[in-house]
């Protein structure tokens, strides 16, 4: 029994961080209507600038790395938007998504021109877990749950308590609308893909943390993001929370009854069910003809 | 120049897999990101079937109707949600295959990969086959190409446009788009089949690592580098692509800078993607330039 | 700068081609792209310090030796290309197989057709033995590390233990070697999985091991999946003896499993650092490249051109076939730095296993 | 001829169409009026099968047609336009007609291999039919341009046409007149009647009431998902709640 507890509670720790992915994506789909597969590159970008500050020339504290780290990764979310997506909102969505695809080749390599496709690390120490009742908990697996709960705390009370949130989720809702009720789209635009790129990239630095970092690391975990944003119906925040704690529980519970090497699968196969059974995802709501 | 007829074998396999996307991406506007699935299912089933025993021929027309039921087993659930879920669908189909590919080792020897793939037994082996591979993989390059020529200068190829201009003005009109996109994926799928199974016989050699999401954007860039809906756009971006690709071990690029080549390639191609949709989305060749538009 | 330095090795190319007629030339595929490029860097460096040496000795028969470095991504489709390329366009009959025994497995059908040598350094699957008579191998086969493996684990006295293995050609294969030869002899596995290849989390896989509780874990897998496993087993508590294959023996994994890799065991092919082969070696790697280690496989690379410079002495002609034999020929006792070098069969040599162990942060022998 | 019957379809709390029952005769122009949001299209989309209805039945000609998919009601002869226009843009006129004509043998696969010369006749005859509706609608000098390089009044003309091509039995069109010139508009009612003379049914959405008075013998008000009044469109200007809902509101707006 304790055996499925503590899968279950990785599963809870790594469906944290990939709901810190899936929110940003899910609200790049809310405002902008497209699939931003470059999402997953903001992620390595985050943890490959916080390697930079970290390690010499700089050597800044882990903390003191990671702010800039999510400063330039929001610059290039934001840099993304500003010369690539909004020339080409007007035009059909598809060409959106062939751009942000080609994009998110370039950035990987990018990375791996610069730091190389060697695996890199932040060189902490190993730390045994600590025990609580038989159940083990690194301390930076509880910093990772600790920093995704504040940072979606911070997003739930910037969404429904401030006017900026609100008209985010105006927007998110119905485009047309809120541009009518006179919300200012550059704003609603610079804040979507701030607020994107900095979870990516916080999530990012976590998962680096808890375990190394490699160009390929936010494109692996962008397929989870997506499972996440489809199981919690694309928009929909709240949804991608739940999607990706369903991801990172049903994956990890996965590995008891079956082999690992299909441990990815777990994440592709609920994607799957879901397009069979439940088109617009769990939470989505309909939408309709013109 | 034997190397010269290797390059142009690739080339050509490529057109063909790049004909096949063009059937769909071009013409009917689905955005299938897991092409390569096709590719690699046509490869699979023509090796294992040829490894035991089948002759070649055999194995490669079962290749491509097992790729075109692939296609059609796909089509039918992806095909209920909107465009860019489909895409997303289609890769995540794509990867779901790679990882079965790894891991039932009693059927596809899993990451070892399956060797000693034979060619069909009028072809030599080795360099010697080369010049009648090159004559089977052009033959079959001519066929495919007339074929979607024909599907798509016909009644059939303007529905297609049709779909993909406004859905629901086919819909308005009477056409069964879910049926006619499943019959563009199931087409698209049997000749992305093909080619699989030509490279696979080619090559002699596959393993799940030759068929993922790299090899995808490779193909989506021979199309719309060369130009979607076009007959002759996606061939012109296939040579254009592997001729880069291969053009490149011909410059001296001294051994310590050897590490920057394949990043610098990779930057490249997305780069090339991204200039495209943005500054000359219709590609090399314009599907309404005919048209004065 | 960097421009500057490119345009001169530009003009150096096309000169040094002009003025090659008399050069002896064989090719390699090397990773020097693409995931396997990390080490790619390491074989080119330990080849060109052979092939330095070869040609201060005089070259082959007074012409200096040149190897053609071609690029293969570290994928099979690269490889079948770049061999394509060095066979048809520069007719080389001496060829350097490519890293990792997928890639090599690709490739070596072609060679076997076009009667081109090709010679691996650092691919190690059992199924290389079964290429052809045109394939050699200077590196011993996993079929020995497999049952290397096994003997270590009863040589310890674990009966029982867990097998989990790196989802690829390689672990796959090393994997079945060892499960045969250790139930053959009486052992028992009590659980059997492979784990994917690059993940960042194996904490699921780590509590599967601890599900079965087991005295031992034999984990054959690479440098980083083996840091990450052993760090999050570590984490977790996971109080086993890990065993491991070759693959993982590298300062790299002290480097990012820290204290968790810490009284890890493990085997490799080994040869004796004594040998005076060995101390030239060493000085001569130190002298050229004075601030880097030697690289994994380096000593393997370095054997393999220096082999094939003897046998190309030898040769009769340059036909295949003499060629063939000569390299037979010059592999007979031949002691290298990595040992003996004589050829069996199937173009492979033996091997002795070591057991390498991790004590205090540094890799030693374990006695 | 079209049979709806208690049809009611809700947006989650949004009661788009409610119970709205009624009957369309073999022949003639039925018109719909109410204010925006009334729920017209919305009931246009549920006819056509573009939306799913939550209650009610539909039959056209005994055929229950609720919640069959478009294109198996568009087979049966109700053939529909859309608000805005729509055409294929980078298609040529004559094509974006031909494209659009029902029952061609060569959209199928099998037939454009095996039986090419029946396509091609088919074609050929298909483009004829094209250019005959394309010199009704007096836009046969424009048969080779982009349909999307139209005037938007050309361009409603020319989706007029397509709906020809397909040979309807039932036309529902939605605003067809809406931001078009006096003389177009002329010309459309012209095809409209003549329509109407060889026998196919129209059933028309439409804020132009002289328009309506002029050209329906039977009108349908709607407002708030319901209808409020069906009758000729000179009673339906004596009716107090069709004043008070679309009229009088109208009236007092103006």
């Amino acid at each position: 029994m304790s055996y499925y507890l503590q899968l279950l509670l990785n599963g809870v720790i790594a469906g944290s961080v990939y709901a810190l992915f899936a929110v940003g994506l899910t609200l790049v789909y809310g405002v902008f209507r497209f699939i931003n597969f470059s999402h997953g590159e903001l992620i390595t970008w985050g943890a490959y600038l916080t390697l930079m500050f970290y390690t010499p020339p700089f050597s800044w504290p882990l903390f003191l790395s990671a702010i800039p780290a999510m400063a330039l990764t929001a610059v290039i979310g934001f840099s993304q938007d500003f010369f690539i997506y909004r020339p080409l909102r007007r035009g059909n969505p598809i060409t959106l998504l062939i751009a942000s695809i080609g994009l998110s080749y370039m950035l990987r390599n990018a990375v791996r021109f610069i730091w190389g496709s060697d695996l890199r690390t932040f060189d902490f120490p190993p730390a045994r877990g600590m025990e609580f009742g038989g159940y083990y908990v690194t301390g930076i697996q509880l910093l990772m749950l600790a920093a995704a709960v504040f940072f979606l705390a911070i997003l739930y009370l910037g969404l429904t308590r401030t006017l900026w949130g609100k008209s985010l989720r105006a927007t998110a809702d119905n485009l047309e609308l809120a541009a009518i009720m006179g919300i200012s789209m550059p704003r609603v635009s610079a804040s979507v893909w701030i607020l994107a790129s900095v979870f990516a990239a916080a999530g990012g630095i976590l998962l680096a943390l808890d375990t190394n970092l490699e160009p390929v690391m936010g494109a692996t975990n962008l397929i989870k993001a997506f499972a996440a944003v489809l199981l919690g119906g694309a928009g929909n925040v709240w949804g991608a929370l739940l999607g990706g704690l369903f991801i990172g529980i049903a994956e990890n519970l996965g590995v008891a009854f079956f082999s690992p090497g299909y441990k990815d699968l777990v994440a592709f196969a609920l994607i799957f069910l879901l397009l069979l059974f439940r088109p617009r995802g769990l939470f989505g709501l309909l939408t309709g003809v013109r | 120049m034997d190397y010269i007829l290797h390059v142009l074998i690739l080339a050509l396999i490529y057109s063909i897999f790049a004909v096949s996307l063009n059937l769909e991406l071009g013409y009917a506007g689905l955005y299938n990101f897991g092409h390569v699935a096709f590719f690699g299912i046509g490869a699979y089933i023509s090796a294992l079937l040829s490894r035991a025993g089948m002759p070649v021929e055999g194995a490669m027309l079962c290749a491509m109707a097992g790729a075109g039921i692939a296609g059609g087993l796909l089509a039918v659930p992806a095909l209920r949600v909107t465009e860019d879920y489909f895409g997303i669908a289609t890769l995540v189909f794509a990867e779901m295959f790679r990882l079965v590919c790894l891991n039932e080792r009693w059927l596809t020897k899993g990451p070892m990969g399956l060797p000693g793939i034979p060619r069909p037994a009028w072809i030599a082996r080795g360099v010697d086959g080369l010049p009648v591979y090159l004559i089977l993989t052009a033959l079959a390059a001519a066929g495919v190409f007339l074929f979607v020529r024909r599907l798509t200068g016909s009644p059939f190829g303007r529905a297609l446009r049709v779909i993909r201009e406004d859905e629901h003005i086919a819909q308005a009109f009477g056409k069964n788009v879910l049926l006619l996109k499943i019959k563009t994926i199931v087409t698209g799928s049997a000749l992305a089949g093909l080619a699989g199974t030509l490279w696979a016989h080619y090559i002699s050699y596959i393993s799940p690592a030759d068929f993922t999401l790299t090899e995808t954007i490779l193909v989506v860039l021979c199309v719309v580098l060369g130009g979607r809906g076009t007959h002759w756009g996606p061939v012109l971006g296939a040579f254009a692509v592997i001729f880069f690709g291969e053009a490149v071990r011909f410059l001296p690029i001294p051994h310590e800078l050897h590490r920057y080549v394949a990043p610098l390639q990779g930057m490249v191609y997305g780069g090339i993607l991204v200039l495209i949709v943005l500054k000359m989305p219709s590609g090399m060749i314009a599907e309404h330039r005919r048209n004065g538009a | 700068m960097k421009r500057w330095t490119g345009i001169l090795a530009c003009t150096w190319l096309l000169l040094s081609g002009l003025v090659s007629a008399a050069e002896v030339k064989v090719g390699s595929i090397t990773p020097l792209s693409g995931k396997l490029s990390v080490y790619g860097e390491g074989f080119q460096q330990a080849m060109l310090l052979a092939l330095e040496e070869v040609n201060a000795e005089g070259g082959i028969k007074g012409s200096p030796m040149r190897i053609v470095f071609e690029d293969n991504n570290s994928a099979a489709a690269g490889s079948v290309s770049a061999i394509q390329k060095l066979i048809t366009i520069d007719k080389l009959p001496i060829l350097f197989g490519p890293a990792a025994s997928s890639n090599y497995l690709a490739v070596c059908p072609i060679a076997q057709q076009n009667k081109t040598i090709l010679i691996a350094a650092e691919s190690a699957a059992a199924e290389i033995s079964k290429c052809g008579s045109y394939n050699f191998r200077v590196f011993p086969s996993d079929a020995l590390q497999g049952i290397g493996v096994a003997e270590l684990t009863h040589a310890l006295k674990f009966d029982q233990v867990v097998l989990t293995y790196i989802n690829n050609d390689w672990g796959v294969g090393l994997a079945e070697i060892f499960k045969k030869k250790f139930l053959e002899s009486g052992g028992k596995i009590l659980d059997d999985f492979a784990h994917d290849e690059g993940k960042t989390d194996y904490r699921s896989e780590v509590l599967r091991v601890r599900k079965s509780n087991p005295k031992a874990v034999v984990n054959l897998t690479y440098i980083k999946e083996g840091a990450t496993i052993l760090k999050q087993a570590y984490e977790s508590d996971v109080k086993t003896q890990w065993l491991m294959g070759s693959a993982s023996k590298s300062p790299k994994l002290i480097e990012l499993a820290g204290e968790a890799a810490e009284g890890v065991i493990g085997t490799y092919p080994t040869f004796s650092q004594e040998t005076p082969q060995y101390q030239a070696f060493k000085a001569a790697w130190e002298k050229k490249y004075p601030d880097k280690k030697i690289p994994v496989f380096g000593e393997y690379n370095y054997d393999m051109v220096k082999l094939t410079a003897k046998a190309l002495r030898l040769a009769k002609s340059m036909s295949p076939e003499d060629l063939r034999q000569a390299m037979i020929e010059a592999g007979k006792g031949y002691a290298g730095v990595t040992g003996d070098k004589t050829f069996d069969a199937n173009g492979d040599v033996g091997a002795v296993y070591g057991r390498w162990t991790v004590k205090q942060q540094a890799i030693q022998d374990y006695k | 001829m079209l049979r709806v019957r208690n049809v009611t379809k809700s947006f989650g709390a949004l009661m788009a169409v409610h119970d709205v029952s009624f009957e369309l005769g073999d022949i003639g122009i039925t018109g719909m009026v109410g204010p925006n949001g009334s729920g017209k299209s919305t009931l246009f989309h549920i006819l056509t099968g573009f939306y799913r209805l939550d209650r009610g039945e539909i039959f056209f000609n005994r055929h229950a047609i609720a919640n069959r998919p478009p294109h198996q009601i568009s087979r049966l002869g109700v053939i529909r336009s859309f608000q805005q226009t729509r055409p294929l843009p980078f298609m040529s006129v004559r094509d974006n007609l031909i494209a659009v004509a029902p029952r061609q043998c060569g959209e199928s696969i099998w037939p454009l291999f095996f039986s090419p010369t029946r396509v091609r006749r088919q074609e050929r005859a298909l483009r004829e039919k094209a250019d005959g509706v394309l010199d009704l609608l007096k836009l046969a000098p424009l048969a080779d341009e982009l349909a999307g390089r139209l005037s938007y009044g050309q361009q409603k003309l020319m989706e007029l046409g397509r709906i020809l091509m397909a040979d309807p039995r039932l036309i529902l069109l939605d605003e067809p007149t809406a931001g078009i010139n006096p003389t177009m508009i002329r010309q459309l009612v012209a095809v409209l009647c003549r329509l109407c003379e060889e026998g196919i049914q129209i059933f028309l959405i439409e804020h132009n009431m002289p328009l309506v008075a002029q050209l329906c013998q039977h009108v349908f008000v709607m407002d708030s998902g319901e209808l409020i009044f069906s009758g000729t469109s000179g009673n339906a200007r004596r009716d107090p709640r069709v004043v008070e809902a679309y009229l009088g509101r109208e009236s007092h707006a103006a």
